[in-house]
């Protein structure tokens, strides 16, 4: 048994070999505190292509100076934050390695993520809901449908004119998920 | 860094002659959005819409057609439309191109318009089709609606390269010098999704804008400047005799007045939403068809909030909520043709025919340019809700001013009424899709167009 | 954790008795929505709508109501609603209650007819109005519209406390026996933003929903159902002698068929928006009026990615449209009345008056339907442009009918629409409100009513 799995497992080809390299490396920093700092911040999520819009958006909006994980990772116990974090790493790494044409055209939080967000306004925000029910809705993002990611559907770009050569320099190829 | 990298891009080139007019000279330098453009090439049906080819006059599309537009090639052959890739096929097979057909109905379909324009001058709008204007096309080596159509080959810039829009844009005083990224997302279809005629003198297609988009307004255009510039009608209606406007898919105008294009959504973020081509690169999708087939990326990037399912159920109920008040339009707008048919044959003075044909006239308009939009309703709901209300009442007006004078001459309206379902039924009973429009007319209801 | 925060909440109580349905009772306990309750005294006016009392025949909203309620006590009294805080005084003043009304008027105005209901059963719906529900409900220290109408007083917790709404909404087939929260801030709106009619047997407060909530189901439903049980028409149009239904204020309906409320969008979002009270906490806003007053909060945090000032004129724009095109369709039924009072002066056959009677009473429903509701469209603006369609098309087939009888009789068309160009000028020009129905009918138009 054991020795089959080994065998699998070193004949996955280089690409795995990368995935697998890579969350070793996500373990590793995890372990480390300002490794763990770190994963929490703007900077690491952002640091993948396919996080830049929703990284742009957030950073001009009232929540930019909090963390990705104050919302997208849940905080009611460490393991849980952690146990997440791993998941949803994976997930993420595994894309971004190997998975590339299954990266949906859209991304949108998964239904898992969704609660954890929603979990992480209320939260925060228990003042405000303490003092107003303000649960009329399934979610928090149906009525602060641009906290924090959509403040606009279009950059400003949008409304000056095109920069000449751009399409031809752009060709495509953008990761950028808007 | 911005003014940096303007520079740069500005000297970046495809290497491609400025002239190109092949889309396959595209193809190596931008393979993404070749295929992508490829896929225009699929076929397949959305509830009210869709890529097949197939009649306008089919059961579950407007069956009444042929009696609507008796008289013009319309009633002759009309059909869904589909992927660009098609437009030369489609332009070159369909009955409605006779020996008469100027060069003007190549301008929104090959990509030689453009250099044809600027060589030919008039001569490229009145020029004869058959025998001028598409053998000279073909030996440019054209392709259908191509790159070069919205782009620069050699920066890829976008641009217009039909100057009837500009011409149009800036008689209704829009500023052209400098338009936005995003107008020219929507730019580049208004040059041919657009309600246009061919000018009385030399045939050039124009766009009546000057006093707005909005049907009233553009049916004052027809009412006033053209009728000055000496465009009158597309055609007499071969049933009551009315010169009449024939409209043409206003999907720009009907969007640019609709809910998304005041809020400044453009056609492309719907019809070229960003893909992943290739499964990793993003690129905008040139798959121009119904956004219904890709909802995920055509409307879930704003609708972020909403379940797509009960967006895409709420899309049908407009425009089911909009097929049903179109038909009652049209059926309207046919018992008016009749009505007033039977004035001719009745012997009503000239004044009172002339009078019902001009509520006749002003009631097709306003369905037409409905009915010839390419949604179903969804480009601009209450808008073309609005002008399908004025149709019917302009209809109804004609109705019952023929009426009054047909009960003058002593007709039987009854049997008016019951001769009416007896040629929409004989009609609709025509398999023939060729042969409808001759069902439209019989020894009760005859011909009325000037031989 | 929230089954322990649940069992916490049933436990507490505001302590006020689960009676009490003064308003005042609740003010010491929730000052900051008692004060927010206390802004519905102010009076101000929107483009289309507003809170200042004034007449609804009143030359920029509908100036020929007079004509078109002919007969009904709409066309005497009709007035711009305003906040709920005058409902009691607005009820108690208008010239609408006589001494023949019932206690269902009531039903919408004051806190004491739950209790009420309770007590007198079938009593309370068809007791008098004057001579004894009002003096009960004052003895009882009612209170305009207030929190025992929409809350539990001692939970505080939403409740329906009118029995319409939930019979009518279950008898479309919808369970009521665990409505969502999103669904009570709809729904307890609905209880009185809906049209009704009185049961023709016990009076009761009844609404027309059996078969859905869009104009046609409900009309569907009075030809149907409300005939079986014996409920006709609200009155005898003094014009054409027409039995008409009176459509009432359909704000529920209209907007659950809207693109808000397709999308779970409540009227407590808009009209109830959290709002910062006190300079510091949070409430829901309790002040019900236009939105359009308050876009800030109402709007703005579900359309932040929108600027609010292009929002503001894009409500505009749907409201113009709207009312222009009510505007039309009203004048359309206009002629429609007038055409069948002639008839019937000229002695057509009673078989074809009814005939164009009934085309009357459904376009009249089409259009009042519209009219009644209080948003100038903006709560469904395809669908109110479809009812004002169907409307039109329905007047216009009574006018052509009658058209035909009328010729046929030698009646002179000309001079038959020359005397309602008159009538309808005496109608506005007469400057007394209470006078304006009187000149709907002259000599040349003489009233219909059965005496
Ligand atoms: C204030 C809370 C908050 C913060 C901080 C935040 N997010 Fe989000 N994020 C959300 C919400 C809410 C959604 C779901 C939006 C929706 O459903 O429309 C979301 C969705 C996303 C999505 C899915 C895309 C989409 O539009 O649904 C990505 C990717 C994402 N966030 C990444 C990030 C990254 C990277 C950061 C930090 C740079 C970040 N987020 C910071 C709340 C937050
Ligand atoms: C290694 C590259 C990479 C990094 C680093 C990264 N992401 Fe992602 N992320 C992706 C990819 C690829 C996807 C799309 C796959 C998917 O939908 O799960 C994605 C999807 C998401 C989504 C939408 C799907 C869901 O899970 O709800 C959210 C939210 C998100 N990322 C948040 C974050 C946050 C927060 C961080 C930092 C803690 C982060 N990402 C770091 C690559 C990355
Ligand atoms: C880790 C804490 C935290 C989380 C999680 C969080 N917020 Fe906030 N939020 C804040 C803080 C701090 C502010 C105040 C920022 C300011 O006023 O500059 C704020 C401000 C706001 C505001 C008022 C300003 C505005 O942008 O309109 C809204 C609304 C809001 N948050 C909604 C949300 C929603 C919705 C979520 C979940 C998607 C969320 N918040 C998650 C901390 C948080
Ligand atoms: C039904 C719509 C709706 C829902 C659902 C909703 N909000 Fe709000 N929220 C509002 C409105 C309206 C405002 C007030 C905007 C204003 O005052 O301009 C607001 C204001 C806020 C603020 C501003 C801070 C303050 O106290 O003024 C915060 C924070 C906030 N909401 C958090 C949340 C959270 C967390 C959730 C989910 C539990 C949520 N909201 C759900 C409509 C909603
Ligand atoms: C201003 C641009 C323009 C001009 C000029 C124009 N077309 Fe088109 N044509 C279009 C567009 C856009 C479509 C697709 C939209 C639609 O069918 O509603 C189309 C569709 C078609 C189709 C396919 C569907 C159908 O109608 O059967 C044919 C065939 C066609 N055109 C023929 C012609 C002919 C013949 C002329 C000249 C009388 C002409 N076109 C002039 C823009 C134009
Ligand atoms: C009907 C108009 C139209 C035609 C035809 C057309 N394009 Fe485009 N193209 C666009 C628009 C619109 C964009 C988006 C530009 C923007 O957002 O500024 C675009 C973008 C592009 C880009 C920039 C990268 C991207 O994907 O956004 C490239 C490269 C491109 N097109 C290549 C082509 C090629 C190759 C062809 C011919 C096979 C072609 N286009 C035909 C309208 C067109
Ligand atoms: C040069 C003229 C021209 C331009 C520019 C143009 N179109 Fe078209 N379009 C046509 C014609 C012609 C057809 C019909 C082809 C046929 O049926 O043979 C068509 C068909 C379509 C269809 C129907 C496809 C189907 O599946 O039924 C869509 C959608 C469409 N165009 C969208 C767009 C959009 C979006 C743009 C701008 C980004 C655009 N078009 C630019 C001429 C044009
Ligand atoms: C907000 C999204 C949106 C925008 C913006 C938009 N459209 Fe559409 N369009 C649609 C939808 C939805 C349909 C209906 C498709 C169906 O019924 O299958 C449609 C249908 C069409 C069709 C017919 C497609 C077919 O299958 O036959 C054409 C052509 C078209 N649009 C052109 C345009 C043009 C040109 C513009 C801009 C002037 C535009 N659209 C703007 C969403 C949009
Ligand atoms: C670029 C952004 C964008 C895209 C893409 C988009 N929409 Fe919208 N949509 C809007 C905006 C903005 C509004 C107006 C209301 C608002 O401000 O939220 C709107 C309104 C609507 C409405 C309500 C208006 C009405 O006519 O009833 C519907 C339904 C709708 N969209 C469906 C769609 C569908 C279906 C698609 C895809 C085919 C789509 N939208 C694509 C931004 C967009
Ligand atoms: C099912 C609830 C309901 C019933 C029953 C009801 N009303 Fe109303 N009433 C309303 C609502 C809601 C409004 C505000 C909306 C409007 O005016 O369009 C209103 C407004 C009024 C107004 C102020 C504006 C105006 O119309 O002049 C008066 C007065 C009034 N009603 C009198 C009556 C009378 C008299 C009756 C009985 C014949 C009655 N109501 C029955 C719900 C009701
Ligand atoms: C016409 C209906 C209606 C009336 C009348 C009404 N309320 Fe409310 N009230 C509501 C709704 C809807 C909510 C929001 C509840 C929710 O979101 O679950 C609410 C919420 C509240 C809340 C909870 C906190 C908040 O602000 O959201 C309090 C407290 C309250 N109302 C007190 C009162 C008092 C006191 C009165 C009388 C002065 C009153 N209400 C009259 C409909 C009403
Ligand atoms: C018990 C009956 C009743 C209930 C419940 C009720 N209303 Fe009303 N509403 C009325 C009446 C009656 C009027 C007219 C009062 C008058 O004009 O004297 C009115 C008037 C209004 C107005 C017009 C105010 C103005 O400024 O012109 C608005 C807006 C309104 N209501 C919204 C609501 C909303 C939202 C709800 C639910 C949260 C609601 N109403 C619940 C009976 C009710
Ligand atoms: C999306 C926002 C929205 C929703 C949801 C909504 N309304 Fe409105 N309502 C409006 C607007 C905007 C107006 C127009 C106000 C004006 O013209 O000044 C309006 C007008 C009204 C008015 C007349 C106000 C006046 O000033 O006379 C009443 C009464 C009303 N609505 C009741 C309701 C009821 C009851 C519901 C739910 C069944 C509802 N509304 C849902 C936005 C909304
Ligand atoms: C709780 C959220 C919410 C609130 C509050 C809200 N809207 Fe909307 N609005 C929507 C949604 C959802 C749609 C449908 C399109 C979509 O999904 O974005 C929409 C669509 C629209 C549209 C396009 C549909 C049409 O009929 O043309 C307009 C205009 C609009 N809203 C204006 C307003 C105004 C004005 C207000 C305030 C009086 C308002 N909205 C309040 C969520 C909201
Ligand atoms: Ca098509
Ligand atoms: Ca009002």
């Amino acid at each position: 048994m054991i020795k089959r799995a080994l065998k699998k497992f070193l004949s996955l080809d280089k690409r795995m070999l990368l995935f697998v390299g890579v969350l070793t490396g996500i373990i590793v920093s995890v372990v480390t505190v300002k490794g763990l700092a770190y994963t929490d911040s703007p900077e690491f999520c952002s640091s993948c292509h396919i996080m830049n819009n929703v990284h742009d958006s957030f950073a001009s909006s009232t929540h930019a100076e909090l963390s990705c994980s104050d919302c997208h990772l849940p905080h009611d116990t460490l393991v849980n934050k952690y146990t997440n974090k791993a998941k949803a790493g994976i997930g993420h790494v595994y894309f971004n390695t190997l998975g590339e044409s299954k990266i949906p055209k859209v991304l949108h939080a998964t239904e898992n993520s969704a609660e954890v967000i929603n979990q992480n306004c209320i939260d925060c925000h228990k003042s405000t809901l303490d003092n107003v029910a303000h649960d009329a809705k399934d979610s928090c993002s149906s009525c602060h449908q641009a906290v924090p990611h959509g403040s606009d559907f279009k950059t400003e770009d949008y409304f000056k004119p095109a920069k000449p050569g751009e399409l031809l320099e752009n060709k495509g190829g953008t990761l950028n998920n808007g | 860094s911005s003014s940096g990298e303007k520079e740069t891009a500005a000297t970046a080139s495809t290497g491609l002659s400025a002239d190109e007019i092949s889309n396959e000279a595209f193809k190596d330098l931008f393979p993404l959005q070749y295929d992508s453009y490829k896929k225009n090439e699929k076929m397949e049906d959305t509830t009210y819409s869709g890529s097949v080819k197939r009649s306008k006059y089919d059961p579950d599309k407007e069956p009444y057609l042929p009696i609507l537009f008796n008289g013009y090639g319309f009633a002759t052959e009309y059909n869904e439309d589909r992927g660009h890739i098609y437009a030369l096929e489609d332009v070159r097979e369909i009955a409605r191109i006779t020996d008469k057909s100027i060069g003007s109905c190549l301008t929104c379909k090959s990509t030689a318009v453009p250099h044809m324009i600027e060589e030919m001058g008039d001569d490229y709008w009145g020029g004869n089709f058959n025998a001028d204007i598409w053998p000279k096309a073909e030996s440019m080596g054209h392709s259908p609606i191509g790159c070069s159509d919205c782009h620069d080959p050699q920066t890829m810039d976008l641009r217009i390269t039909r100057p009837s829009f500009t011409k149009a844009m800036e008689a209704q005083g829009i500023d052209m010098s400098s338009p936005t990224k995003n107008d020219m997302r929507n730019y580049v279809c208004g040059q041919c999704h657009v309600e246009y005629y061919f000018d009385a003198g030399n045939g050039e297609v124009t766009f009546p804008w000057d006093n707005g988009f909005k049907p009233e307004d553009m049916f004052e255009y027809y009412e006033t400047t053209a009728k000055e510039e000496g465009f009158n009608q597309d055609w007499i209606h071969n049933v009551s005799g009315t010169p009449i406007l024939k409209a043409q898919h206003p999907d720009f105008e009907t969007h640019i007045e609709g809910p998304h294009g005041k809020a400044g959504v453009t056609c492309s973020d719907c019809h070229m939403p960003y893909d992943r081509a290739d499964g990793k690169k993003k690129i905008s999708s040139h798959w121009w068809t119904s956004p219904l087939k890709t909802m995920e990326q055509s409307c879930a990037t704003c609708h972020s909030n909403r379940d797509l399912e009960e967006l895409e159920s709420r899309v049908d109920e407009i425009q089911h909520t909009h097929m049903k008040a179109l038909h009652k339009a049209e059926d309207i707008s046919i018992t008016s043709h009749y009505y007033i048919n039977k004035m001719i044959t009745s012997g009503v003075s000239e004044e009172r025919i002339k009078e019902a044909q001009q509520h006749v006239r002003k009631a097709q308009w306003f369905w037409d340019i409905v009915a010839a939009e390419s949604a179903a309703g969804f480009h601009n709901p209450q808008g073309a809700m609005d002008s399908l209300k004025v149709s019917s009442e302009e209809s109804f007006a004609a109705i019952k001013l023929a009426t009054e004078e047909l009960v003058k001459k002593g007709v039987d309206i009854k049997e008016l009424d019951e001769e009416i379902e007896k040629v929409k039924k004989a009609v609709s009973e025509e398999t023939d899709n060729f042969k409808k429009k001759e069902k439209a007319i019989n020894d009760y209801f005859p011909a009325q167009q000037p031989k």
